[in-house]
């Protein structure tokens, strides 16, 4: 990517003249409004920005953004993007998906793009809920989940989108909830200066199919207690007081009275070790759950490596020449 | 000494090596190849792999081969039948035996006709043994190669399997001499090729002596042959396949159009040596991409379009099905794509190896809704380079993604390529929207040729949205009934427009008469063969080729109605004749063959006759 | 009291009741369907949604449709034109008032025109204020809705929100009055829908009552209308939308062959309710499996065959596209399989919520090599119970993949079903292998139906290998030339032999003569109704309406050769015309319409007409 | 399942007639060769035996058992499988699968047969390459590999099939190699008798495209260095003289030698512990390869729950009716 100069940029400068189609009270508005926040405030060119997305309620995203947006396939979002960004890697990417886009149909994709380190950011609409197609489960709804397509209980178990982001390798790993603004913008704009995959799980509310599937966490009633808000090489210390934190018992994280530890002994957030990332991505049950950058490593990205190899191929051997490829190594002439 | 043995001048000789897959047939057919085209001999060769990797050694299935036409006529197929068949091994003759033209010299390793060879071929007795009735048929030569090169390399210090490997050298130098070949290339090869390894370098060259000398010293053979040179044009030469030639033409598409080739594909046989040949050449900016599966790969080629690049991406039927989701985005948000199907035998997995036309209507319908796409087909392999650049144009100025049929015969087969010089080769011009004049829509089309501007992402003030839903000339997401229909019908007529930039269909023989044959694809070495064949005894009978399979060319209607009768052969159960006969209302016939096998000129002959 | 408003007798009337989606109009179309249908109106019902989920209240992409038409004769569409409009608010209003038969009967609720009404409706003024003009087109009644429920309601203890959702019971009440129905349905269902919550009972009851009243009381209406029982065979009626006739069609279909159906689907407009209906019927056995793509889905519903269940998958275009290399896997291993394509328009991601008919090319040669599957189609809401059954027996009886195909049409429309006795359908014999008898060979075939037997893993002695290779009749990898061409021909001469079974081909009309259309699928109720409507003046026209696409039925050609022009209307560019024409060789004509819209029957006549 | 008598069987029934189709020296053989000795040991009839495979060298093996078998598409075996067992919960269904196979193409399917639980044994035949194609690398193939499509180096990183499965909450996860066969029938025994998905990593030898690829961690020479043997409750103790073990620090297991620690200080395999199987399959660099059973963790499958749903309903409602279904809640009748 080339530093560009930091352009001076509205919120609405990112808006497109289009109608908002999403159903009034859905989490998207949020996240939309975060993103272009983001945007403006990261003054990167606005026409350099490409939004690609699948198809979903979220997926309609990139039609109210005024960049270049591409509405794909469902489940392709990542696809398109890895050739738009080899083919320019000036360009800045962003995929949005949903659940259903990124984790069911399009599960193979996300993961290859987390372990290629293509550089863009990923925003995941986690809904828990199929929203577009009217309302069945995903594969993040919770077993048992009664829907119309589960009318007796679905029985799939759901999946941990962040924990096959860090086994699948992803160098940027983060979450975040549509009801928080602030901590919307802060995390995009994280994952949008990290070099290499960002992928960022929103929890977004739909109101029409999934109402309140976040409640339990993310409510500002319970919000202290049932998350815990993460920063690098900090402790990790949570609740309404702060009281609570983070210890390692062996192999397992356990909460504890901040009272009745010692600081040592609770745990730093280190974003670089890929152990205490897995631990965190599986945070669950009596554990808060992890807000925030929960993994960040440098390593050496897709796009920049596939550009890289035919500089330096061009570097040894010159630009290529038609006339040489085509006459190869036995060619002769009749005269 | 003895006396010189007679040699014959002939016009054409077609040749098999078969053996072991670890023999090393394909590269003595391909030393063979080269020789003899340098020697001035216009060449088309077939090599067919076993589908295994490397089944058990001596095993029938692990037989491969590779015969090569060579003539001092031009030739345009690899022969129906060998003159002359080098087989290895005893499995090798098993199966390659049958196809020996009666009179047809047979030279087996004699070796390789042990015991255990016998049993692993699955014969109970040695076939040989019985020569008198196999001499009725043949002329037959058993040679013991194995043995005869381990003598010629006893001073050699090399360990006795090494020195068996050398074995096809000594096939290869045996032919030489009996088709009056020099050695000269050859040995040149093996001196790059083992370039540092001195001992590789002197065993193999002394196998290929040990060969030559054995058809000049011992007396057993009857003839030698010699091939006069073919006329030539002036120029340079050089033998290609399918899939090199296919590889060089979407390079030269992308510098012609002065873009990036981004080429994005997922491993298929008999797709994958395009692959393998466009990594080895990153220095025109070809960037590769292995992609995790076929639909990933079209989307990278299509994301690489968009963003400006030449998208380009590869398969073969079971993938090419993976990739039509992505076809019909490709083609409503109108952005250059090229998808190149190397058929092969289907349905489903098929028959991986073996080459097949039963594609095409995958091809042209295979997308769900309205979703016209230009098709077009390569004839050879030569013919695959030019096809390649065409494809590349079609796509790039028409804002369209396009087919190219390739299939697994061109695509492994070479023959005689008369190289251009690549500044002869037009350019592509491409012109990207830079500036905001007015309002900007996306969907706004050309005049004449009915595409949309390509706008690279990047370029200030001309955001937009691409989307697979129906949209307006806006490219905003668009419901209304007249608009869709309207847009309907304009992709489909500037896919129709595509037809307008074709070159006068060409008609081998008589413009009117009797019988056309119309032939599309890979099939053309063959079919033009025997056309040509049967027009020495009458004009009858005329041909055309399809290039453009969709749409057809503007004229193939005023030709069609010139004719009598319409014969279409084609490698499947009827596919281009349910085309012609739905277009042109006309009572076409088919000749299908579908046995995973090129046409035989012969067979050909004999059923186009049928018709006259 | 008022004189008594002179209640005129029709035939037949189309109303359409329109809103905002969280207006509940689907509801109360239903309602007004149901009540109809129970006073012994045939009945013809299209929904309409807009393509978002709730898109910003109030605004033109949140409009929501439902129309019916009922009738004392038989009818088979929902109408072209409503007789009568029923707009709940001003964006309503205004998407649907074009649609409004001059003359009609305008119902508007008053109240939801106000200023942000309008505004958000996208209208600078109120259109109804331009009252005259719209007077001279149309018999308009603007009631004050919200107003006169809330008061209605004052003594029901609801909030004033909950109240005025009950708006759309006022205006299906007074659709009632205007056409003379009974309330009883309606309260009944109240009743049931709102079990222990007695205000919501209340409410609704009275809103409905209050609608009826104010017909009653008001003296705005110039006339009532009576409709007369349709003249009906005895029996058990119902509704049914054709996703639910499909969904019952396939538990049928399952039941009756006596198998479990394994039902593996991922969801997509308009093939989900599918599902939903599906997934509700357990206890018949029915697994259903919500997959993680349309791949998974159809490799499940495969495996699921395998294993001896009736295996089935559905989707629409998009995702068809997905399946096409899965359905190459089911024909070459001849398992049986129902891949249902409820057809939405196209390309790409296309017009999710709209019909077309443009996938018959996919369906019939979306697959690579030589792929030949049976294709039927469901011609109306009702007739998807048949289709379903039928696509499942050819499936059994032919050990093969059969397409099914319907269109969002006719998966969301109703008719009137008489429900058939269950004991009257016939079964579906299949028989399992269970015993070896000598040598087994998987591939071996029937003699008449040319399929293979059916062997469920975990038969003693019976394991076998199934392969997508090319296979020999004992089941083994085989890359003989003669072997595949043989059993490619053997599939397609077994999906042939399926047109054995067939029905002999309906004729409406007489058998030869001037002119024959020839439609397929969802088209049924519109073309039907037309050339019907045609005939009344002349019978130089005839009308065949395929099931059967593929193969074609025996005796179409007999049947085409018979008249002097072939027609073929359809909601796409022309597909089954290039079948037709490919096949019989004859100039068929095609009528087209991509609008994402069924045909109208007036339309229809119209351009029917101009080929008489 | 039901359980059903073991039979007596001798390894060669489950043979098919067929010729073996691999290289001379493929890996391939000996892993048919456990499997057969495993089923035959395991004693469960063998028509209730099916192989499912998709595309691949690998994946021609059920074309070698006298089982039943499909081989199926490339990346689908789990989709079929899964139709398969869900339609008779009754068959012990085996997926043979690639790393191009299993991972590339059939990483969505393969992820998705681990959350959903899905009684089957899952055995990845990885061999960092693409066979059957003729050697292009694999996304397990090391990066920087020169293989036919990647003449100046691959770029991807490679995705460690462990992680993924762990990640997707596989619960049983296992790991073994070509040249051990004892290690290849108890580790398939073993997966064959969980109850759910078991996933079995064999490392396996292509000695056409990538000979030698497992050398520095199997050989003989260094394998007792080299790798973890882990047993159930057992410390985790290596070396060829068993003198090394493995020890947490913090988030970090580490290697220790054996007479610098006390005993409760080495960690101790507990395939229960998700945490501590994620460690595991994350092992690299200094770290040996663990080997044997990673994970073992029980949780109710798929085609079982699925199955159950069914009965359930029937016990509730009653065998369906046709009749009643058609008649529906608002049928009439015309007389
Ligand atoms: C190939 C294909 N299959 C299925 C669909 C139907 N479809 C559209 S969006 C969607 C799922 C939407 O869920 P999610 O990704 O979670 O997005 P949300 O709507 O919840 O934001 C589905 C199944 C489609 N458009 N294309
Ligand atoms: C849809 C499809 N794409 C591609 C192929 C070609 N193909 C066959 S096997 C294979 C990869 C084999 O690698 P792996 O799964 O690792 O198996 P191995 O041969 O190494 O055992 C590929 C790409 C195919 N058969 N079908
Ligand atoms: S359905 Fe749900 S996710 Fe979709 S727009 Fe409505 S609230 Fe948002
Ligand atoms: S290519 Fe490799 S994996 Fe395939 S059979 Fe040969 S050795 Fe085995
Ligand atoms: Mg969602
Ligand atoms: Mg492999």
């Amino acid at each position: 990517m080339t530093e560009l100069p930091k352009r001076d940029y509205k919120k609405s400068d990112f808006n497109s003249s289009r109608d908002v189609k999403w159903c009034p009270g859905c989490g998207d508005y949020a996240i939309l409004a975060a993103v272009q926040k983001a945007m403006a405030e990261l003054g990167r060119p606005k026409e350099n920005q490409v939004v690609v997305s699948g198809i979903g309620c979220s997926s309609r995203f990139p039609a109210y953004m005024d960049t270049f947006g591409f509405h794909s396939l469902h489940g392709r979002a990542p696809t398109v993007a890895t050739g738009v960004k080899v083919a320019n890697p000036d360009l800045d990417v962003w995929i949005v998906t949903g659940d259903g886009d990124g984790f069911s149909i399009g599960g193979n994709h996300i993961m290859h793009a987390f372990r290629r380190n293509l550089d863009c950011v990923i925003l995941l609409f986690n809904n828990r809920i199929y929203g577009l197609t009217k309302g069945q489960y995903s594969p993040t709804s919770e077993t048992e989940k009664v829907t119309k397509s589960s009318p007796y209980g679905s029985i799939d178990a759901p999946i941990n989108p962040l924990q096959v982001a860090i086994a699948s390798n992803a160098s940027f790993v983060a979450r975040t909830y549509d009801i928080n603004p602030k901590h919307m913008v802060e995390t995009f704009k994280a994952a949008r200066l990290h070099k290499g995959v960002s992928f960022v799980e929103i929890f977004q509310n739909c109101v029409i199919f999934n109402d309140g599937a976040f409640d339990d966490v993310i409510d500002r009633k319970v919000r202290a207690d049932s998350t815990l808000e993460l920063q690098a090489g900090e402790p990790m210390i949570f609740g309404a007081e702060k009281e609570k934190c983070i210890v390692l018992d062996g192999f397992n994280p356990i909460v504890k009275n901040l009272s009745d530890v010692s600081e040592d002994q609770i745990a730093k957030h280190d974003p670089e070790n890929v152990h205490a990332s897995q631990l965190l991505a599986h945070f669950a049950n009596e554990l808060p759950t992890p807000m925030g950058v929960i993994r960040k490593v440098d390593r050496p990205t897709y796009d920049g490596a596939v550009n890289a190899q035919v500089d330096e191929v061009v570097n040894k051997k010159g630009k290529g020449s038609l006339n040489e490829l085509f006459r190869g190594k036995a060619a002769w002439t009749v005269d | 000494m003895n006396a010189p043995i007679e040699t014959i001048s002939i016009d054409n000789a077609v040749i098999r090596f078969c053996g072991d897959s670890g023999d090393g047939m394909q590269l003595t057919g391909n030393q063979f190849t080269d020789t003899s085209a340098i020697a001035g001999n216009d060449i088309s060769t077939f090599p067919d792999f076993p589908a295994e990797i490397r089944a058990p050694a001596g095993t029938t299935s692990g037989v491969s081969g590779f015969q090569v036409n060579f003539s001092s006529n031009a030739v345009e197929t690899p022969g129906d039948q060998p003159d002359a068949l080098v087989a290895m091994n005893a499995a090798a003759y098993k199966i390659n035996i049958e196809d020996l033209k009666k009179g047809g010299v047979l030279i087996v390793n004699s070796d390789s006709f042990g015991k255990i060879d016998l049993r692993k071929a699955g014969y109970e007795s040695n076939p040989l043994e019985d020569n008198i009735a196999l001499n009725e048929e043949y002329e037959v030569y058993e040679v013991p190669m194995t043995s005869l090169v381990q003598e010629a390399l006893k001073d050699v210090e090399l360990k006795p399997a090494n020195k068996k490997r050398c074995k096809n050298f000594f096939a290869l130098g045996l032919m030489y001499w009996v088709y009056d070949r020099p050695l000269s290339h050859s040995e040149d090869w093996v001196k790059n090729k083992f370039k540092g390894k001195d001992l590789l370098i002197e065993a193999n060259t002394k196998a290929l002596h040990a060969g030559y000398n054995y058809g000049e010293t011992c007396e057993i053979f009857n003839s030698r042959f010699n091939i006069e040179k073919t006329e030539m044009e002036k120029g340079l030469y050089r033998q290609v396949t399918g899939n090199t030639a296919l590889a060089y033409g979407l390079i030269t598409g992308a510098q012609k159009a002065n873009l990036d080739l981004l080429y994005a594909t997922y491993p298929i046989t008999p797709a994958s040596d395009i692959l393998h040949e466009l990594a080895a050449h990153k220095n025109f900016g070809v960037k590769t991409v292995q992609a995790e599966d076929e639909i990933a790969s079209i989307g990278i080629a299509l994301g690489a379009s968009y963003a400006g690049s030449l998208g380009v991406t590869a398969s073969s039927g079971p993938g090419i099905c993976l990739k039509t989701e992505f076809m019909g985005l490709a083609l409503i948000t109108e952005l250059p794509l090229v998808i190149v199907d190397v058929q092969r035998g289907g349905p489903s997995t098929g028959l991986p190896t073996k080459t097949e036309q039963s594609d095409l209507l995958l091809a042209l319908y295979g997308r769900n809704g309205e979703g016209p796409v230009p098709v077009i087909a390569a004839k050879s392999p030569v013919d695959c380079f030019e096809a390649a650049y065409e494809a590349s144009r079609i796509a790039l100025e028409f804002m369209t993604p396009v087919i190219l049929l390739s299939d697994g015969y061109i695509a492994n087969s070479s023959d005689l390529w008369k190289i251009p010089n690549a500044e002869d080769i037009a350019d592509i011009p491409v012109k990207f929207k830079t500036e905001l004049d007015g309002q900007y829509l996306p969907y706004k089309r050309d005049a004449e040729k009915l595409s949309r501007e390509w706008v690279k992402p990047g370029t200030p003030d001309l955001q937009h949205l691409l989307t697979g839903l129906e949209k307006d000339e806006a490219g905003n997401i668009c419901y209304d009934a007249k608009n869709h229909s309207d847009m309907c019908k304009a992709r489909q007529a500037k896919v129709d427009a595509v037809a307008k930039t074709y070159p006068k269909t060409e008609i081998y023989g008589k413009g009117s008469g009797k019988v056309l044959v119309i032939g599309w694809g890979g099939t053309f070495g063959n079919l033009h063969t025997a056309v040509t064949e049967i027009q020495k005894e009458t004009d009858d009978i005329s041909y055309v080729h399809l290039r453009y399979i969709n749409p057809l060319p503007n004229d193939l209607g005023d030709i069609i109605s010139q004719f009598d009768e319409i014969v279409v052969p084609e490698l499947n159960l009827g596919q281009l004749v349910k085309v012609i006969r739905d277009k042109y209302v006309v009572d076409a016939k088919s000749i299908n063959k579908i046995e995973g096998k090129p046409f035989k000129v012969a067979e050909m002959i004999e059923q186009l006759k049928s018709f006259l």
